[in-house]
């Protein structure tokens, strides 16, 4: 699996991606400036955490419109992978490649802490190593993850199963008090149409080793190589 | 502001004793210009002379065989093996929170970075030491909200994790917080980048954000007690932006891995005037400056304002003539303003121009050895009364939940949840997970398998240092040291934040003495020598009836321990079926 | 010239700051306010032939990057 | 009636996010900006006698709340 990551101004976890990827490949994965054009050949770009831009205006408006962002829709319009988390995630729908948007918390915090989240389905590029069902630990660390969208589009993505992770309890249970954010309908993480372009605010990529206290996070680095092998 | 003559009385407003105004005289030969005189106050400030703590701060242990540079530098550095060096300090911002507590505690947090990454080290983690006035108190809401989010608006941003620090509420410091700010990085040992400025004819590099007008005279504030005036201090309040923050540390970290860098130097209180003094002083040259190239944010800067302004986010450099294309491709990469602003001369004198006039012109030696340096008199200790027999009235079991939902010791997750203690993957014991938070630390920063580790506390317990100075200084490097022994860390340097009251009353400099005495004799019985540090004075507040109360006196300990395998780092949680063993006295 | 751009969360997008104010002013005794809306404002310093190309200009800015049309809504003013 | 609070930093405090909207616009061919502030806008439906009291309340509600006079100034219009 050939990876990039792409780095903005202000991004700040490309190195906990680059370690999550690295586990899981045996090497170091690429770092893409936002400032590029064209992209080698890849088959998984990562748009990683941060604050993009100082995450000024709003968050991942700024990156959305880099040079690299073209180069990332020309990837994805090929059938390559793109992953995007916390502030890549927010990009993604900034730049309209995922659908709905997100809003300050609803508690208006930055939060920092352990949550669960519930695997929504398992036959994706990104989830192949877990099974559907599957509740897995993982940090929080925003302060603007409050997905929304409106209601036909909730219903859409609902329908068309594009939601990939939803917030829950330990025992897997969702309700409107397992969101941390206020999430509508608890979602975490969304997919794009065709499911090759995973969005989600939670961190998987900080938890990949037991020195970090788990390797909770790590299916979704074993899902991408394994479909990814190239 | 130009208007004013230069006199005693501007001078006495500046800080400047009738005593130290005539020292200026007698140094300048003439009356200084208003420039020269800014240069002077700030210089001579407490906060920027240790004037009061110097020959205090002088009896403490600071060398070992690991310590690389003690105090003097920007932060203290250690060896920590392989070939690394763990560089760090504290560092207070307890004027500026008080006035504007997020904006306050975020510069804060801002600044003692630019002091570890300065001197070539990726910073890696952070930690701050709070106190607050009474719960109670609807002020101190306000005031722990906005510290709270400042430490966390800057430091999630610029994705330094926030991996420690502690909280105390006391009604002392209902109208004087303290916000003691810590930051670790690492560098290898061979590439460490100091301030000494040399190179005759080498050019003067400004980079980072541009000059406003911001805290003109934050330096001489940070000296002063707080009184009913504190209001219209107010539009000195600096605003931070964590954003160019971040960015200046990647370009300062690429332009330290090429050979342009002479030295090198943070803009910290009286940014242009202290960064371009210490310089050139340190290196024994001299430094010309000519204000019209340096970038400015606001439209008809004096002199004096450019030479006192504090605006965040900015650095000093003196780079190779030969590597200012190299420098300046790097800062145009990451989108920061990139100023020749001087050069090096050998006349040991800085000399200020601005639109062709010279505004300044001060022989550096005696500016600073001249400098004023007190040993203020000590008074009687003072000694709260002896608490007595404790009674019983309520029972064990309700004292018990009466001591864990006190303010000092009930949990701290809703301070930790806002901040990020995960970010740059480094982080093996978050807060509230061990006596001491652990960070791994790798060869090469991208070293991604290394189990090398740093443990990171701070410590102080202001109560016992109040009943006896000299015991809660001992006590306080007594409880970093077993903090980091209790995570399996072998102890190796403290930095230090020493908060106090008016040094000018006698039994606050008794404490203050009492308390460097005592942490004294603790560093020398560990072996824990002091590498860094910061003091922070006039720690008071005038009550309405024109008396002060001064804080609990709070010398603040940062503690800093190495783990050879992070793997064997012990925590707090309890597993199932393991013994409870009690140890020591 | 100087253009004023006002960006609000489009009716029916939930406001939890807007909220927050709203619980704060009530428990602060203002108990006369109703809803409370937060929202975004940029002013502008900028060069244009006259009132109308500027106009036209900030619009084109405010639906590019000032505003995110999904959830909000914006209103330019040229002053 | 609606009363409409603008907050805005004060003159000479650092505006890192108009900053950042000013570099931005440029980069994306707005090259016609200059200099860019940016503020909050805040919209309160209030009970109130007449315009006046409605006026003197969200200033107090300003002035207490709603803006930081350490760094920002405040405008209330009521509509
Ligand atoms: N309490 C202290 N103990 C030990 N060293 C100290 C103490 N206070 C200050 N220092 C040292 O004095 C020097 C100057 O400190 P300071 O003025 O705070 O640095 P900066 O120039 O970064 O603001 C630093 O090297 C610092 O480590």
């Amino acid at each position: 699996m050939r990876a990039g990551i792409v780095v903005f101004p202000g991004t700040n976890r490309e190195r906990d991606m680059a370690i999550a990827l690295h586990r899981v490949t045996g090497i170091r994965p690429m770092m893409l400036w936002h400032r590029d054009t064209k992209l080698p050949k890849l088959d998984l770009v990562v748009l990683p955490g941060g604050f993009s831009h100082g995450d000024y205006l709003r968050c991942g408006a700024m990156a959305a419109h880099s040079p690299v962002m073209s180069a990332v829709r020309a990837h994805a319009a090929t059938g390559g992978a793109v992953l995007g988390v916390c502030n890549g995630f927010q990009i993604l729908t900034e730049a309209q490649l995922l659908p709905g948007a997100l809003l300050r918390n609803a508690g208006l915090r930055f939060l920092s802490q352990d949550w669960h989240l519930r695997v929504e389905r398992a036959d994706t590029i990104f989830t192949s190593a877990w099974r559907q069902g599957d509740i897995f630990r993982v940090p929080l660390a925003h302060g603007d993850g409050n997905y929304i969208a409106d209601a036909d589009t909730l219903d859409r993505i609902e329908d068309e199963g594009q939601v990939a992770f939803r917030y829950c309890d330990a025992e897997g249970r969702v309700s409107p008090e397992t969101s941390p954010n206020g999430s509508a309908r608890s979602i975490a993480g969304v997919f794009d149409r065709s499911r090759r372009i995973l969005g989600l605010m939670p961190h998987p990529e900080d938890l990949v080793d037991p020195l970090m206290g788990g390797t909770d996070g790590l299916p979704l680095f074993k899902s991408l190589l394994e479909s990814l092998v190239s | 502001m130009t208007a004013r003559t230069v006199d005693a009385a501007l001078a006495r407003e500046f800080g400047l004793s009738n005593e130290e105004y005539e020292r200026v005289l007698a140094i300048m030969g003439r009356t200084p210009s208003l420039t020269e005189l800014g240069i002077f106050s700030v210089m001579w400030s407490e906060h920027c002379s240790y004037k009061s703590s110097r020959v205090w701060l002088k009896t403490l242990p600071t060398t070992a065989p690991w310590v690389i540079h003690g105090p003097g530098e920007n932060a203290g550095v250690v060896d920590i093996g392989r070939g690394l060096a763990a560089i760090f300090k504290m560092e207070s911002h307890n004027h500026p929170s008080f006035i504007e507590p997020y904006q306050g505690a975020a510069t804060g947090v801002g600044g003692i970075l630019r002091d570890v990454f300065t001197m070539g080290a990726r910073p890696v983690a952070n930690l701050n030491a709070l106190r607050f006035g009474s719960p109670e108190n609807p002020v101190t809401r306000r005031i722990v909200d906005g510290v709270v989010r400042g430490i966390g608006g800057y430091g999630n941003c610029v994705g330094v994790p926030t991996v420690g620090g502690e909280i105390n509420f006391h009604p002392s410091f209902d109208g004087n917080p303290l916000v003691n700010a810590m930051t670790v990085g690492i560098a290898r040992t061979d590439r460490i980048f100091l301030s000494a400025a040399a190179g005759i004819g080498n050019p003067v590099v400004y980079v980072g954000s541009r000059t406003g007008r911001d805290g003109i005279h934050g330096a001489t504030m940070a000296s002063a007690e707080f009184g009913a005036d504190a209001e219209a201090k107010r539009p000195t309040v600096q605003v931070g932006d964590p954003f160019v923050e971040k960015l200046l540390i990647e370009a300062c970290l690429e332009l330290m891995a090429t050979d342009a860098i002479v030295a090198i130097q943070d803009m910290g209180a009286a940014g242009l005037t202290s960064s371009s003094v210490e310089m050139a002083g340190k290196g024994g040259v001299g430094i010309e400056l000519d204000l019209d190239h340096v970038p400015q944010r606001e439209r008809g800067m004096t002199a004096y304002e450019m030479m006192l302004s504090e605006s965040q986010e900015r650095m000093l450099i003196v780079i190779r003539p030969d590597r200012e294309d190299v420098a300046r491709a790097i800062f145009d990469k990451w989108e920061l303003d990139f100023a020749v602003i001087g050069h090096i001369t050998e006349t040991g004198h800085i000399v200020v121009k601005h639109r062709g006039v010279v505004e300044a012109d001060i022989p550096l030696d005696p500016l600073a050895e001249q400098a004023p340096l007190y040993r203020r008199p000590l008074g009687d200790r003072v000694v709260p009364e002896p608490l007595g027999r404790v009674h019983d009235p309520i029972g064990t079991e309700a004292a018990l939940l009466r001591l864990i939902g006190s303010p000092d010791i009930a949990s701290r997750a809703w301070v930790w949840n806002q901040y990020d203690s995960t970010v740059g993957g480094r982080t093996v014991r978050r807060p509230g997970a061990a006596d001491a938070a652990v960070v791994v630390v790798s060869e090469d920063d991208a070293g991604f398998d290394s189990t090398l580790a740093l443990a990171l506390t701070t410590d102080c317990t202001p109560r016992y240092v109040q009943a006896c100075a000299r015991t809660g200084g001992a006590q306080a490097v007594a409880e970093a040291y077993r903090n980091l022994c209790a995570v399996g860390a072998t102890p190796l340097a403290v930095t230090d934040n020493l908060n106090f009251g008016n040094p000018e009353r006698p039994e606050i400099m008794r404490q203050f003495a009492d308390a460097i005495e005592g942490m004294g004799v603790a560093c020398r019985a560990l072996d824990f020598p002091v590498v860094s540090g910061n003091v922070s004075l006039y720690n008071e507040t005038k009550n309405p009836d024109g008396t002060t109360t001064a804080i609990l006196p709070t010398p603040a300990i940062g503690g800093l321990g190495v783990l050879e395998d992070a793997n064997r780092a012990v925590g707090l949680s309890l597993a199932p079926g393991l013994s409870l063993v009690l140890i020591g006295e | 010239m100087k253009a004023i751009v006002t960006v609000m969360l489009k009716d029916g997008v939930l406001d939890p700051q807007g909220k927050a104010i709203g619980h704060a002013l009530h428990v602060q005794g203002f108990g006369e306010v109703q809803e409370v809306r937060a929202g975004r404002v940029i002013e502008l310093d900028i060069d244009a032939r006259d009132r109308e190309a500027a106009a036209a200009r900030v619009d084109e800015m405010a639906r590019k990057l000032l505003a995110n049309q999904v959830i909000e809504s914006f209103k330019v003013e040229i002053v």
